[in-house]
């Protein structure tokens, strides 16, 4: 039979998250031999406008993206729903007037992810419950969906406990040179005050931890790291001690998003929410797990 | 460049020398790239395919518009962008929080914008400071404003953008978007303006050399100020037109769009320095980089960086062809 | 007389910045020794300009030609990139303990590194001056291609360095301040001297001012653009070693994101007009400092992210009007009675 | 001083004790001046007497330090070029002030363009330009660029265009110093019909023929100050030139070139051959041509404006390339094609269009005076500073510039001053040929003469001169050798002596007979 045609939007290759993710959705794609049509938006929602209008005209048979941004997607859904092409949306969701107008949802709960720092941040105040902890946060780019739901989520758990404080909390564009300049700035303002950094990605908490190494602290004991996504050099900082907690957020959709598409095209029904497995890797099962990693 | 003086161009070499010559490659250049794309990948050269050039890049196209005027008065607005977005976010906060009537909130944003434009040009004009940098500092402003307002996106659903943004206009059995065509009529509006305007005249005298311009007696003045203010109101036009393509508002719409304006200006045949080209090149240009991101989603097979790569690669292989045929044209 | 140097302006300008960070940021101008070394907010700032005020020296002198060169944060990219991977090093587990291994040696990897950034400068130099292009659509086409032909290198991943001596470059000490603040004064020092001792400066301002009249006093007008853009480039090369160096890593994706920007604005800040011509080294430093000690005191006063740009642009505005000549006449009619003390 | 009462009727425009000073500069003090209607009113002064900045002044381009402009009775205080038309006074500057992207039609309408049904009506524009421009008896295609017309006809556009406003008062600040003799003379038709009809014209010119072929009235400046006011009739050569000077003069300019060229030379063959041009031509802008210049030989070019003269110059100078023929210097061949070739080969080009193609106006007067020197030894050899201001400081002397310092920037200094920078500026480079395209254009009488001595003084230690200018007598006086130009090619040759400036004429007009 004639094969399958995806025609897949993503975001960009703005992080090293971000590439796993495109690597996985081509790989997946080959092995099923699922023919890809992939289009790079280079970080603009317009573009992703004008890719999947562009695999309505060329007629493939399922549309995924990753969404730049949440809102603004009825009219082009409406467009390839009226052409009969069922759409189906991975990493992150979107907000739509009609819920019809995609088929399903398959990424990570970014609240959750917040959650679950957040979580692992309440447990370990537990061995301390009298100290308060001072937290820092860097967020990720302004505006932006992860940022904003790892900071709510984040929030949501600790509001219960007043031992936790934010006391300080900036953007670091989820970039290292970022993360790094951010936290030194707060390291001079806040000083020793500081003892949990909360990132919102690894690249930006990579970059933070040389920060408070060089300011003569030790990252892990004397200020405690949470971040997200749980890539690679995540998990090396982990070994050497220096970040405390991952929480992972799988870029490694691929295999279940061709699976979905299949069973789209095939007519079978698919839930509405499939979400991704994650899990949180504190520092102890680092050295265990760091060689199954794969991004 | 270094290498013409007013001296050696002679009215023997003025025909083909001339920036409509540029404007007139662009367009072959441009066709010869839709033919290639038609030859390389089926379904390319449909009409549809190339209505969607229009749906959507309209917004692009109408900040084009602005952006010529001001580079043909020797300027550059680098805010635009922002303003764009500045405007997506106004509209959706004033229809979704404050509930006003669709046209009313059209009526503020382009008012905004225009007087934010026209903050620009007088802070340009009367403290003689350099473009580059007054649109540099409105283009922070701007996105800065955007998040005051809200960082999050805000999703518009007042049934008139609704209306707007769903709304397909037949023609034949392919349709345009209502978009499209206020795009169209902008560019009609200031090709108008551009040729048979005292005003549009006053922007090419300021761009050939805005000394000069002052002493003829013209109002230099008002001149740079309006232009600025035009920039504004066709930034806060294309955000209207964002609007209704999006349906939601967001501070981080359209980043990077005031390259690609400047990029389709220039690559449709007018000069940065100003005082030479057409309006209507913004169109070509427009089309130029729209055709070429089709281009790559058609083909379907580049990863992020191959298309990076092959924009620039592009958009390298039609500057040069731009330049060379036309100083082929200049030394016959 | 002071007061009417070119250098005066911005110097007041990043005064004042100082001077609220004064007030508002409580031990903002504390140093102390910490493992030997200098470590306190002002340190911070120099270090983390130090990139800045690279990629500010070298486009001074591309503005001053007339031109402009938007590909300065691609080839920063480039530059992070190619060093990043030659001097690489992996981390290999050895029962359980990491361990580094360094690739290539780390003058071939500066080499190189140095080279692919000169290429970049070449490429810019022979599209402006060879073939005419005006610049910021030809530095345009290096801006969309090289941040791409970096991630290519890398396959999008960060590469981090695991080789020691390689960090000294962006965040090691020397006699108790940042090496890159030496890596910096050589720079500025080198350039300066270049364009006094030499007749360099001469000929940039009249490319830049007059290029008909420039080549007909037998300029060679080609050349000295090549040579401007080379000499960008390279800098921000240099820069780009720096920001590889200081986080370890090489983000083909973000290394240098928007460093053209804010290079430029520093240039401007320090009072060189990008209509070219006359130009300010020492001014564009100082324009790169207010850049990052703008920055940094947003930090440091603790402003949520969301007014960042705001209150940047706003003072950037503000130093602009007020360095603005117009203003300075206003300012007099407005206040006549300040005008003997302040002319002085 | 004699200041003359038999005004005929009121001044239509009074200036009273104007005074205005630039940083380190006073360039007007107290300066008054009478513009009476049906007049054309002359101002004369030597380079930097404040001529322009006078009329800057009056024009709202600069705002008085002290004094009054009084228009027909109404104290007037014009704050720009426009508010100035609105009160009906028109203007042409010193620098021609057009925009060169536009077209000629354009240049001349635009501000007050034909209208119709509220649109520019570009039709009727263009024939109203066409026929505007005839008048004054020059045919193009008014719709072409500006820039891709010499000087001249700029300078031309420039003046239809300020011909078409109906005003009170007309200003024309060296509107001459390109134009040939012919449309010295258009023009002067043009004007006075214009003073017939009652218009005040105040008139700017270095040419002592001309203020005395139009003017009624005579102002003289000297150092920025108001020498006096005469009526033309009552006003002598000799008293004119000793009065703007400020002494007398040793010899009167003409006693000067008689007594030139009664020691001249006979032939051109005494000189060694230096260069040698054969068959030289660049298509559509100069057919083939032969041209030799000896070692220390004066060669004038002349012919009309536009036969070809500029284009010769670049192409010897290797500004533009040549399509055919080959240049020999010293016997061997030689072929340039950028001007560093040529400077290399020792030959220096001060072109007309000191503007765009000579000053690099804010740089320094030093600097500007170094740069083709500095250019040839190359960027590392840079020469000293000490030597610099030395170099600056002796030419500043010798050619008599007037600045507030070697560090000026040379854009503002008078338009003359800046002339004489750009001919120091290839003077300290010491060329074997030098070539002066239109280098006396916009000087003064006693300057012209001081210019034109030094550079002959120099031709007898053996430079070669090739000397481009639009004044015949002047040509004719200085020049060695003489080639006739004429349609963008050559007319022919002659030796000194052997014509005077009608046969010059009739070697221009017979050409166009034949062609
Ligand atoms: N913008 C300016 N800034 C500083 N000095 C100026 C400026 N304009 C003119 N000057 C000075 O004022 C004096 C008068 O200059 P002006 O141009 O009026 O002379 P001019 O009589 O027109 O001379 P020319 O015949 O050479 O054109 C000169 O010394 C000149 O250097
Ligand atoms: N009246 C005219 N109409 C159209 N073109 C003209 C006219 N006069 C000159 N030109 C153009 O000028 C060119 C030659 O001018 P060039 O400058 O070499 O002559 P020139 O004798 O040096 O004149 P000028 O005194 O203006 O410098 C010709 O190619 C011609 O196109
Ligand atoms: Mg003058
Ligand atoms: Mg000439």
């Amino acid at each position: 039979a004639k094969p399958l045609v995806i025609g897949f939007s993503q975001v960009g290759a703005e992080s090293e998250w971000r590439t796993a993710n495109t690597v996985s959705i081509k790989d997946a794609a080959k092995k099923e031999g699922v023919t890809l049509k992939f289009a790079d938006a280079q970080q603009k929602q317009e573009n992703q406008v004008k890719a999947i209008r562009s695999f309505i005209a060329q007629r493939v048979d399922v549309i995924a993206f990753s969404p730049v941004v949440e809102s603004g997607w009825d009219t082009v859904l409406l467009e390839a729903k009226r052409a009969k092409i069922p759409v189906i949306l991975t990493d992150r969701a979107v907000k739509v007037s009609d819920p019809s107008l995609y088929v399903t949802f398959l990424g990570s709960d970014f609240v959750e992810e917040g959650r679950r720092a957040g979580r692992w941040l309440v447990e370990r105040q537990k061995k301390t419950p009298d100290a308060v902890l001072n937290i820092v946060e860097l967020q990720g780019t302004v505006g932006s969906a992860p940022a904003l739901d790892r900071k709510n989520g984040f929030e949501e758990v600790i509001a219960g406990n007043p031992k936790l404080k934010v006391i300080r909390s900036q953007t670091g564009d989820f970039t290292r040179a970022k993360g790094k300049e951010v936290m030194e700035a707060f390291l001079k303002a806040e000083g020793k005050k500081i003892n949990v950094l909360y990132a919102h990605n690894d690249d930006m908490a990579i970059g933070a931890i040389q920060a408070i190494e060089e300011a003569g602290l030790k990252p892990g004991r004397d200020i405690l790291v949470i971040s997200i996504d749980g890539v690679k050099g995540a998990f090396e900082a982990m070994i050497a001690g220096k970040l405390n907690v991952t929480v992972e957020c799988n870029p490694l959709l691929g295999p279940q998003l061709m699976q979905l598409a299949k069973d789209v095209v095939a007519g079978k029904p698919v839930p509405k929410r499939v979400v991704t497995q994650e899990g949180v890797f504190p520092a102890d099962v680092a050295a265990k797990e760091f060689p199954n990693r794969k991004y | 460049m270094s290498t013409t003086s007013p001296a050696a161009a002679r009215p023997a070499r003025s025909i083909i020398s001339s920036p409509y010559f540029t404007s007139l490659i662009t367009v072959f250049l441009l066709l010869v790239l839709l033919v290639a794309g038609g030859a390389a990948y089926t379904g390319f050269l449909s009409v549809q395919v190339l209505f969607n050039l229009l749906i959507d890049n309209a917004f692009l196209l109408v900040i084009a518009v602005g952006m010529s005027f001001v580079i043909l008065s020797g300027g550059i607005d680098l805010s635009v962008g922002s303003v764009l977005a500045l405007t997506t976010m106004v509209c959706a906060y004033m229809l979704q929080t404050w509930h006003l009537p669709p046209l009313l909130v059209i009526v503020i944003a382009l008012a905004m914008g225009t007087v934010f434009g026209a903050a620009m040009g007088a802070l340009i004009h009367y403290f003689k400071l350099q473009p580059f940098i007054v649109t540099l500092a409105g283009m922070f402003l701007a996105r800065g404003l955007c998040y005051l307002i809200s960082i999050n996106s805000i999703t518009i659903d007042d049934p008139f953008f609704v209306a707007m943004s769903q709304t397909q206009l037949p023609i034949g059995d392919c349709f345009i978007s209502p978009g499209a065509l206020i795009a169209l009529v902008t560019l009609a509006a200031a090709i108008y303006v551009a040729h048979c305007t005292p005003f549009g005249r006053a922007i090419y005298a300021v761009g050939g050399n805005e000394q000069s311009a002052l002493m003829m007696g013209l109002r230099v003045a008002r001149t740079k100020v309006l232009i600025y203010a035009f920039s504004g109101f066709c930034a806060a036009l294309a955000g209207v037109l964002f609007s209704f393509y999006m349906l939601s508002g967001y501070g981080l719409h359209a980043q990077g769009t005031e390259l690609d304006a400047i990029a389709a200006v220039v690559i449709g045949g007018t000069l940065l320095s100003g005082g030479y080209g057409y309006v209507a090149g913004a169109l070509t240009g427009v089309l130029v980089l729209g055709a070429i991101q089709t281009l790559i989603a058609f083909d379907g097979t580049l990863s992020s960086w191959w298309t990076k790569i092959v924009i620039g690669g592009l958009l390298f292989i039609f500057c040069v062809v731009q330049r060379v045929m036309t100083m082929r044209a200049n030394k016959k | 007389m002071f007061v009417h140097h070119p250098i005066f302006r911005p110097l007041a300008a990043l005064a004042i910045l100082l001077l609220i960070d004064l007030i508002m940021v409580p031990g903002f101008f504390h140093l102390e020794i910490k493992d030997g070394h200098l470590y306190g907010s002002l340190i911070d700032i120099a270090n983390r300009a130090a990139p800045l005020i690279l990629a500010a020296i070298g486009m001074t002198l591309v503005i001053a030609t007339r031109g402009i060169d938007i590909s300065v944060g691609a080839t920063v990219a480039i530059s992070g990139t190619v060093a990043a991977m030659l001097v690489g090093g992996t981390m290999v587990m050895n029962n359980g303990t990491p361990e580094y291994v360094a690739n290539t040696p780390m003058w071939i990897a500066l080499a190189a590194a140095m080279g692919a950034a000169v290429l970049c400068g070449a490429w810019n130099g022979a599209l402006v001056a060879g073939l005419g292009l005006q610049p910021i659509v030809a530095t345009l086409i290096l801006m969309v291609a090289g941040r791409g032909l970096a991630q290519l290198l890398t396959d999008g991943q960060i590469i981090t360095v695991y080789y020691q001596p390689f960090f000294f470059l962006g965040s090691g000490y020397l006699f108790g301040l940042p090496f890159s603040l030496y890596i910096v004064a050589a720079v500025f020092i080198v350039t300066a001297l270049l364009m006094r001792k030499t007749a360099l400066g001469l000929f940039i301002q009249s490319v830049g001012i007059n290029p008909v009249a420039a080549r007909l006093a037998g300029l060679k007008t080609a050349v000295l653009i090549f040579f401007v853009y080379v000499f960008c480039s390279a800098c921000a090369g240099v820069a780009g070693l720096m920001i590889t160096s200081n986080i370890k890593s090489a983000d083909a994706n973000n290394a240098g994101l928007l460093l053209e920007l804010d290079a430029i604005l520093a240039v401007t800040l320090g009072g060189t007009s990008l209509a070219g011509g006359k130009f300010n080294l020492a001014g564009s430093v100082i324009g790169a400092l207010i850049i990052q000690t703008l920055t940094y005191t947003i930090y440091s006063i603790g402003l949520p992210p969301e007014v960042n740009m705001v209150v940047k642009s706003v003072v950037v505005f503000v130093i602009c009007v007020s360095q603005s000549a117009e203003f300075k006449t206003m300012w007099r009619r407005a206040f006549p009675a300040a005008r003997g003390g302040k002319a002085q | 001083m004699t200041m003359n009462s038999s005004a005929p009727a009121n001044p239509v425009l009074e200036l009273r004790g104007i005074s205005k000073a630039f940083t380190g500069v006073q360039a007007l003090s107290g300066v008054s001046l009478n513009l009476y209607p049906g007049e054309v009113h002359t101002l004369m002064g030597q380079n930097g007497a404040g001529k322009s900045t006078l009329i800057k002044v009056l024009t709202g381009v600069y705002a008085p330090d002290q004094g009054q402009i009084v228009l027909a009775g109404q104290p007037i205080q014009p704050q720009s070029t426009l508010d100035a038309q609105h009160h009906g006074i028109s203007t042409v500057y010193q620098e021609v002030n057009l925009c060169p992207n536009l077209s000629v039609a354009e240049n001349i309408f635009i501000g007050r363009y034909p209208r119709k049904l509220g649109r520019i009506d570009w039709a009727s524009m263009t024939t109203q330009a066409t026929a505007l421009l005839d008048r004054m008896q020059i045919r193009i295609d008014v719709t072409a660029p500006l820039a891709q017309y010499p000087l001249a006809i700029q300078q031309m556009v420039a003046i239809s265009r300020s011909l078409l406003v109906s005003a009170k008062v007309l200003i024309l600040d060296e509107p001459t110093s390109s134009l040939d003799e012919k449309e010295v003379d258009l023009l002067f038709s043009v004007l006075r019909g214009l003073r017939e009809q009652g218009m005040a014209i105040l008139f700017v010119t270095h040419f002592l023929d001309q203020t005395y072929a139009i003017s009624d009235r005579i102002t003289v400046m000297r150092s920025g100050e108001r020498e006096g006011e005469y009526l033309a009739a009552d006003l002598s050569r000799v008293e004119l030139v000793n009065k703007m000077v400020g002494a007398p003069t040793a010899a009167p300019a003409t006693a000067v070139a008689q007594a030139d060229a009664a020691q001249a030379p006979a032939g051109g063959s005494r000189f060694g051959a230096f260069l040698r041009a054969v068959g030289l031509g660049r298509k559509g802008a100069l057919q083939p041509m032969d041209l030799e210049i000896g070692q220390g030989e004066m060669l004038g070019l002349a012919g009309l404006l536009g036969s070809g003269r500029t284009e010769a110059a670049r192409l010897l100078f290797g500004a533009d390339k040549a399509d055919t023929g080959t240049i020999t210097i010293d016997g061997k061949e030689r072929n340039f094609s950028s001007p560093r070739d040529a400077i290399a080969a020792g030959i220096g080009f001060c072109s007309e269009d000191r503007k765009h193609e000579g000053a690099v106006l804010e740089l320094s007067v030093r600097e500007n005076l170094i740069l083709a020197l500095q250019a040839r030894m190359g960027i590392l050899r840079a020469i000293p500073l000490k030597r610099q201001q030395q170099l600056a400081e002796e030419y500043v002397k010798a050619l008599g510039i007037k600045t507030a310092s070697i560090e000026t920037p040379i854009g503002s200094l008078s338009g003359g001053n800046q002339q004489k920078v750009l001919l120091a500026r290839w003077l300290v480079t010491d060329p074997r040929l030098l070539i002066l395209d239109e280098p006396t254009r916009g000087i003064d009488v006693r300057a012209k003469q001081e210019i034109m001595d030094y550079v002959s003084a120099l031709c007898k230690k053996g430079m070669a001169i090739l000397f481009i200018s639009s004044e015949l007598p002047e040509v004719l006086r200085v020049s060695d050798r003489i080639v006739v130009m004429r349609d963008r090619k050559q007319g022919g040759e002659y030796p000194r002596g052997a014509l005077d400036e009608t046969t010059v004429l009739h070697v221009i007009a017979a050409g166009d007979q034949h062609a």
